[in-house]
């Protein structure tokens, strides 16, 4: 079959897990017959009916609570949020009730859910169609965050969130959701949660990222590559809990590290990678840790947007820096 | 201007707060043994409540919700409810509970600060007690799509308060229950209170059930300490879910005879003349005098009854003060179906600390 | 069973697709000079909404959401609102803003990815656009809130879509506004159609005024097409909520002819029939029309005044497309009334990187 | 006057308020006749009328929403949320909203609101009554989050929040509402915002926490002063914006950090912290830095919750453990 882009691998999951997996059930606002706003589930209501794909009322917070519902009692709910924008109605349901339900009733009833959103900006989207706030449910305990950032791990990633016995918030990069094409072969495979996959693997300095910008990140690396710089690049893919393992092993390798994010600094995810190691890996740092963020501002409308993200340069600079210190 | 939709609500009650029955009862007022099978239920509740709230005064349970008043209206939603539905409580539905087969050692577990409370031995499928408001609501709905995507015969039933209708999630869970007929029944449990807050406050509707006409679905009110009103009106509307007609939403009318929660002082908001004049409506006066009309209890049965169940009491507060904490560890082991790498040093620093204070298990 | 409530919802329509009036027409369908205002506010709006696709098509303009056929409904809410009231709109509502005093380079700023054009310079205090459905709802509710707290004899208007009202914050505006007669209006603009989703899967109810029926308030249905019938009963609902008399819910019935946004394409859901069918009941015609044979109308003045807004739209686009972005600190300059410390590193390396780019103001 | 409590502290400057702003209201849940689940309005509503100090429906979310319109239309409203695990309602309204809205409308309209909740835990109160989110709306450009650890401090700090022309989460440290009394000046002289308090001066460790925390972090440095163990307190109070200034000057000077919170661990503020110091002051770090804090799962119910906290032992073997790297 034809190589595929992000978002094709992420249709091409859900059909498998539809076809292989009867208490699979879509469910969100267009996912129906629209095909959902980013066509992911194109073509699903068609294939598997109504009843598997289902297009809800407009309540992201009925979205989230009825697939907990649904999941408590033996299916396997995969509810989309339209714009990650629109998600803050369903963090009551995911905090108090998704991460906690095994917990609460010590394993009676479980919540192998998922909620799918796109994230992030660069695509000159409306107000409130670009934010990346994905450090709000990485501080979920019971809830894991998955975010892929090419289209097999899309693929393999998605197809284990399905599987996952817990709740997991999958956030796909719309920025790339048809960046590039990559062979998939569509065989049901899933691939390993809770882990990070290497990008890259360099001796000079360790790069800690995830979605859209691993391919800012890795420009960053090619660029530096050309004077000699070698860069190992890590996608997080599992922002919570994090693989913190593979992270050690790589600064205790580089000495260095910069870590790079699309969301706000404060509080971002980047900010748990920098204290893990500040925490284990201190006596392998040889210069400061640096993150290069999304500022402490709201996301600005498409004229601003990309004075707002990490840029190639701002990545470039922030590695010279940490290599000079 | 055209009328192009109208509604109606109706009221049902068929016991007085005397005891005397309707001209229309339903054959349920007839079943003696089902009467005085709730009756039963709802005695042995209000013995476990009174009995909790002494726990909680004398230090040997935490803050605990009473279900004082609500005997008829929670007996009633649970004996009419099917072993294999699931019911969505909020977190006072103590007499529905029981009649479901939940113990009472494990609600005494639960506000006793224990999660092991709400691992229920039967019945394995119901939601646990639920504190955000009106978040069950949800579950339920969820729950009705997974029985009707199934096609299974079976129902869901939420209970939430009159100060749950105020909240969002109450009205997308009729919503959506509504625009996708879903096999459930909603329980508005209208207690004049939300903590402090009058139901004037709440909302300017003149009754709940009519918040069901937002949704497109069947609305009424029954009299909440009317037993045989509550369950034969649940019944029915769990039967047309059952056959695929669709939820209902059923307000109860009752009265919070207690302080909200332990940790509460209803004297300071709450008029004594109030609360004096809800008492003579309360439920279990009336069934007992109906009953006793019927020749069906006496004074002697009464006695009888109140022994066993305060027996039955005694041994579910010996069984509950007799269990151990659970091991300190129990924090980590149900966050996830297997621990993430990432906690296992969280786990183990948990486990030494309570092992140091020798707190570790026990 | 006794009826304890009940409730009908009501339809008006004064003037009908061919332009006929009913018998029972308002006064204001005598006022010629106040119908040909509303007629020129609609028409340009049209104009401008067709020029603005257009400009989204051609690269120079961002995803826009057209208002096509919304233009009775949008023009008669913000005709029946006093300058001093609040509007707290959805994203569409283009017409009640241009009559309120925004002007056409705003609306294009702002869909062109410029935050100044939700700086408008007038009115000042009307609400920006809402993206998050029905979060606007409570903005208005809180303005009302205020006007009451301070006897003001200011209303709110919020607007919102038929998918609007499956959220949460819309019931909970409706409830809180009931709960507290405060003085506002309602707007719910049913379309049919949200995105791709189509009101039956949106809601079971018959209608979406009955909605008010769940907050104890009135709820009215109008022809969202018929000018007259709108602006007449937002004003009725206006005054009454003015005098205090509390909240009012008006669901105008049209119809979205154009796709959701530019981002859109409503043919891979929706009948070529339908939208035809729906194109015969649009807003202009009608009112044309009725203004026609009034002797208030003829071709000419259709053509003069379709010249005067071609002119007036080119010159917004023109002033639009001549205002160079905004500096790069702008995103730090309006988070916080004074840059905390903390940020101030932060907006020194913004500028430094547009600098570099040459990208730092123009 | 006689010395006061944190909560007759946090009662005091919502009176000072409300009889010398006409501007300010109060609403929420039981805030009324009642006086607040804990008392913090307790003879407000009989002193200052119902229209001043409001009951509202049960929804946190309309209360948030409420207070965005109410104070975009001139007025300042307090909202209370009767306990933090009820608060994730008014994420949407406070992240899509009251943080933006002076940004989204280039300063035509602001958003002068405070949002109080109790939080915390260690009181044996029941399921969804012990939480610690800061960490949530610490990630919410345009919104303070503010915690203050003494009566004083709430005094003066919720007098400052209240007063702020921007959105404030006011956090209130339920377990030390009454812990302790002190003498507070009824003077309505406000604390500044954005600073950290230094609690304690001290040479060998810096200890950075905040709200309840700053009781067990003083009594593990207590511990350690009789082992002439110098530690200086830093209590964060505006947990966002951080004032980093302050604890890298003393990290500078100590040279060792230790942070404690009860929150979660895994994206909590210690992160932050955590993160700031290993950028710009990791030349000063003789040790790695280490957080005390709540694990990554649910917050137990009573019997167990004191073993989720960080306890004066967890602090003081923290402590030891830096100073012996
Ligand atoms: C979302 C949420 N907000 C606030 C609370 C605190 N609280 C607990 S019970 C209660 C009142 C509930 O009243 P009602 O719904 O009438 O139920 P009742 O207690 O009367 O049975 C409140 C405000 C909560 N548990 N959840
Ligand atoms: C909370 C939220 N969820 C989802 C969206 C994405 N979205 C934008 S418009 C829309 C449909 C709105 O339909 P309706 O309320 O009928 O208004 P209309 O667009 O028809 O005017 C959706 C789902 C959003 N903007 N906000
Ligand atoms: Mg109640
Ligand atoms: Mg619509």
């Amino acid at each position: 079959m034809p190589d595929v882009t992000l978002i094709d691998a992420v249709t091409m999951a859900l059909a498998w897990e539809l076809e292989h997996d009867p208490s699979v059930v879509i469910l969100g606002e267009d996912v129906g017959v629209n095909g959902g706003v980013f066509r992911a589930t194109a073509g699903l209501q068609a294939r598997f009916g109504a009843d598997r794909v289902m297009d809800t009322p407009l309540a992201e917070g009925m979205i989230a609570g009825v697939s907990i519902g649904m999941a408590a009692q033996g299916m396997r709910p995969v509810a989309e949020i339209q714009f990650m924008g629109f998600i803050y109605p369903t963090i009551d349901q995911m905090l108090n009730h998704a991460g906690r339900l095994r917990n609460r009733t010590r394993g009676r009833l479980s919540c192998p859910m998922v909620l799918r959103a796109p994230f992030g900006g660069g695509i000159h989207a409306p107000e409130h169609h670009s934010e990346s706030t994905e450090a709000i449910f990485a501080h979920m305990p019971g809830v894991r965050v998955v975010i892929p950032s090419s289209p097999a791990r899309a693929y393999g990633l998605l197809l284990a969130a399905i599987r996952d016995p817990d709740p997991v918030v999958f956030l796909e990069p719309k920025r790339i959701y048809r960046l590039n094409r990559q062979h998939v072969e569509d065989n049901g495979k899933a691939l390993p949660l809770d882990v990070c996959y290497i990008l890259r693997e360099g001796e000079d300095v360790t790069l800690v990222t995830w979605g859209a910008m691993t391919y800012e990140t890795l420009k960053a690396a090619d660029r530096l590559a050309k004077s000699g710089v070698s860069c190992e690049v890590i996608d997080l893919a599992t922002v919570s809990p994090i693989d913190y393992d593979t992270i050690l092993e790589s600064v205790e390798k580089t000495g260095r590290l910069v870590i790079v994010h699309e969301a706000a600094r404060t509080c971002g995810v980047g900010a748990e990678v920098a204290a893990i190691v500040a925490e284990k890996g201190l006596y392998d740092l040889k210069a400061p840790i640096r993150r290069v963020t999304g500022y402490d501002v709201v996301m600005p409308l498409f004229r601003r947007e990309m004075d707002y993200m990490p840029s190639v340069e701002k990545i470039v600079d922030a590695i010279r820096d940490t290599l000079e210190d | 201007m055209e009328t192009i939709a109208d509604f109606a609500i109706q009221y049902s009650q068929f016991l007085d707060p005397e005891g005397n029955a309707s001209a229309d009862v339903p054959d349920l007022a007839r079943d003696v043994d089902e009467l005085v099978k709730m009756y039963r239920v709802m005695t042995e509740t209000r013995v476990f409540d009174t009995k909790a709230v002494n726990l909680q005064r004398t230090g040997k349970l935490g803050t605990y919700a009473s279900c004082l008043g609500h005997e008829a209206t929670h007996v009633g939603m649970g004996a009419a409810m099917r072993e294999e539905d699931v019911f969505a409580p909020s977190y006072r539905e103590y007499g529905a509970m029981f009649w479901r087969g939940v113990q009472m050692h494990e609600v005494l577990l639960y506000w006793g600060g224990d999660e092991r409370g709400s691992d229920f031995e039967k019945p394995r499928h119901d939601f646990p007690f639920c504190v955000p408001i009106a978040t069950q609501c949800l579950h339920a709905a969820g729950a009705a799509m997974a029985f009707q995507l199934r096609g299974e015969p079976r129902c869901a039933l939420s209970s939430n308060g009159d100060g749950g209708t105020s909240e969002g999630a109450f009205y997308e869970a009729i919503n959506i229950a509504g625009a996708r007929r879903l096999p459930m029944v909603f329980m508005v449990v209208n207690n004049k209170w939300a903590i402090s807050v009058p139901i004037e406050l709440q909302t300017a509707t003149k009754t709940l059930a009519q918040k069901a006409v937002a949704a497109g679905i069947p609305g009424i009110q029954v009299d909440g300490n009317d037993v045989i009103a509550v369950r034969h009106w649940v019944e029915r509307a769990l039967a047309r879910a059952r056959k695929g007609d669709g939820p209902t939403l059923i307000e109860a009318v009752t009265y919070r005879l207690s302080d909200h929660t332990t940790a509460d002082d209803a004297s300071r908001y709450r008029k004594k003349e109030e609360v004096e004049a809800a008492r003579r409506l309360e439920p279990m006066i009336r069934l007992r005098k109906y009953l006793t009309a019927l020749g069906a209890w006496d004074d002697e049965k009464e006695h009888r009854l109140l022994e066993e169940a305060a027996a039955k009491v005694d041994q579910a507060v010996q069984r509950y003060l007799n269990i151990p904490k659970a091991p300190v560890e129990h924090m980590f082991d149900y966050m996830y179906a297997e621990l993430p790498l990432a906690l296992e040093e969280q786990r183990e620093h948990a486990i030494r600390y309570a092992d140091r204070e020798g707190n570790g298990h026990a």
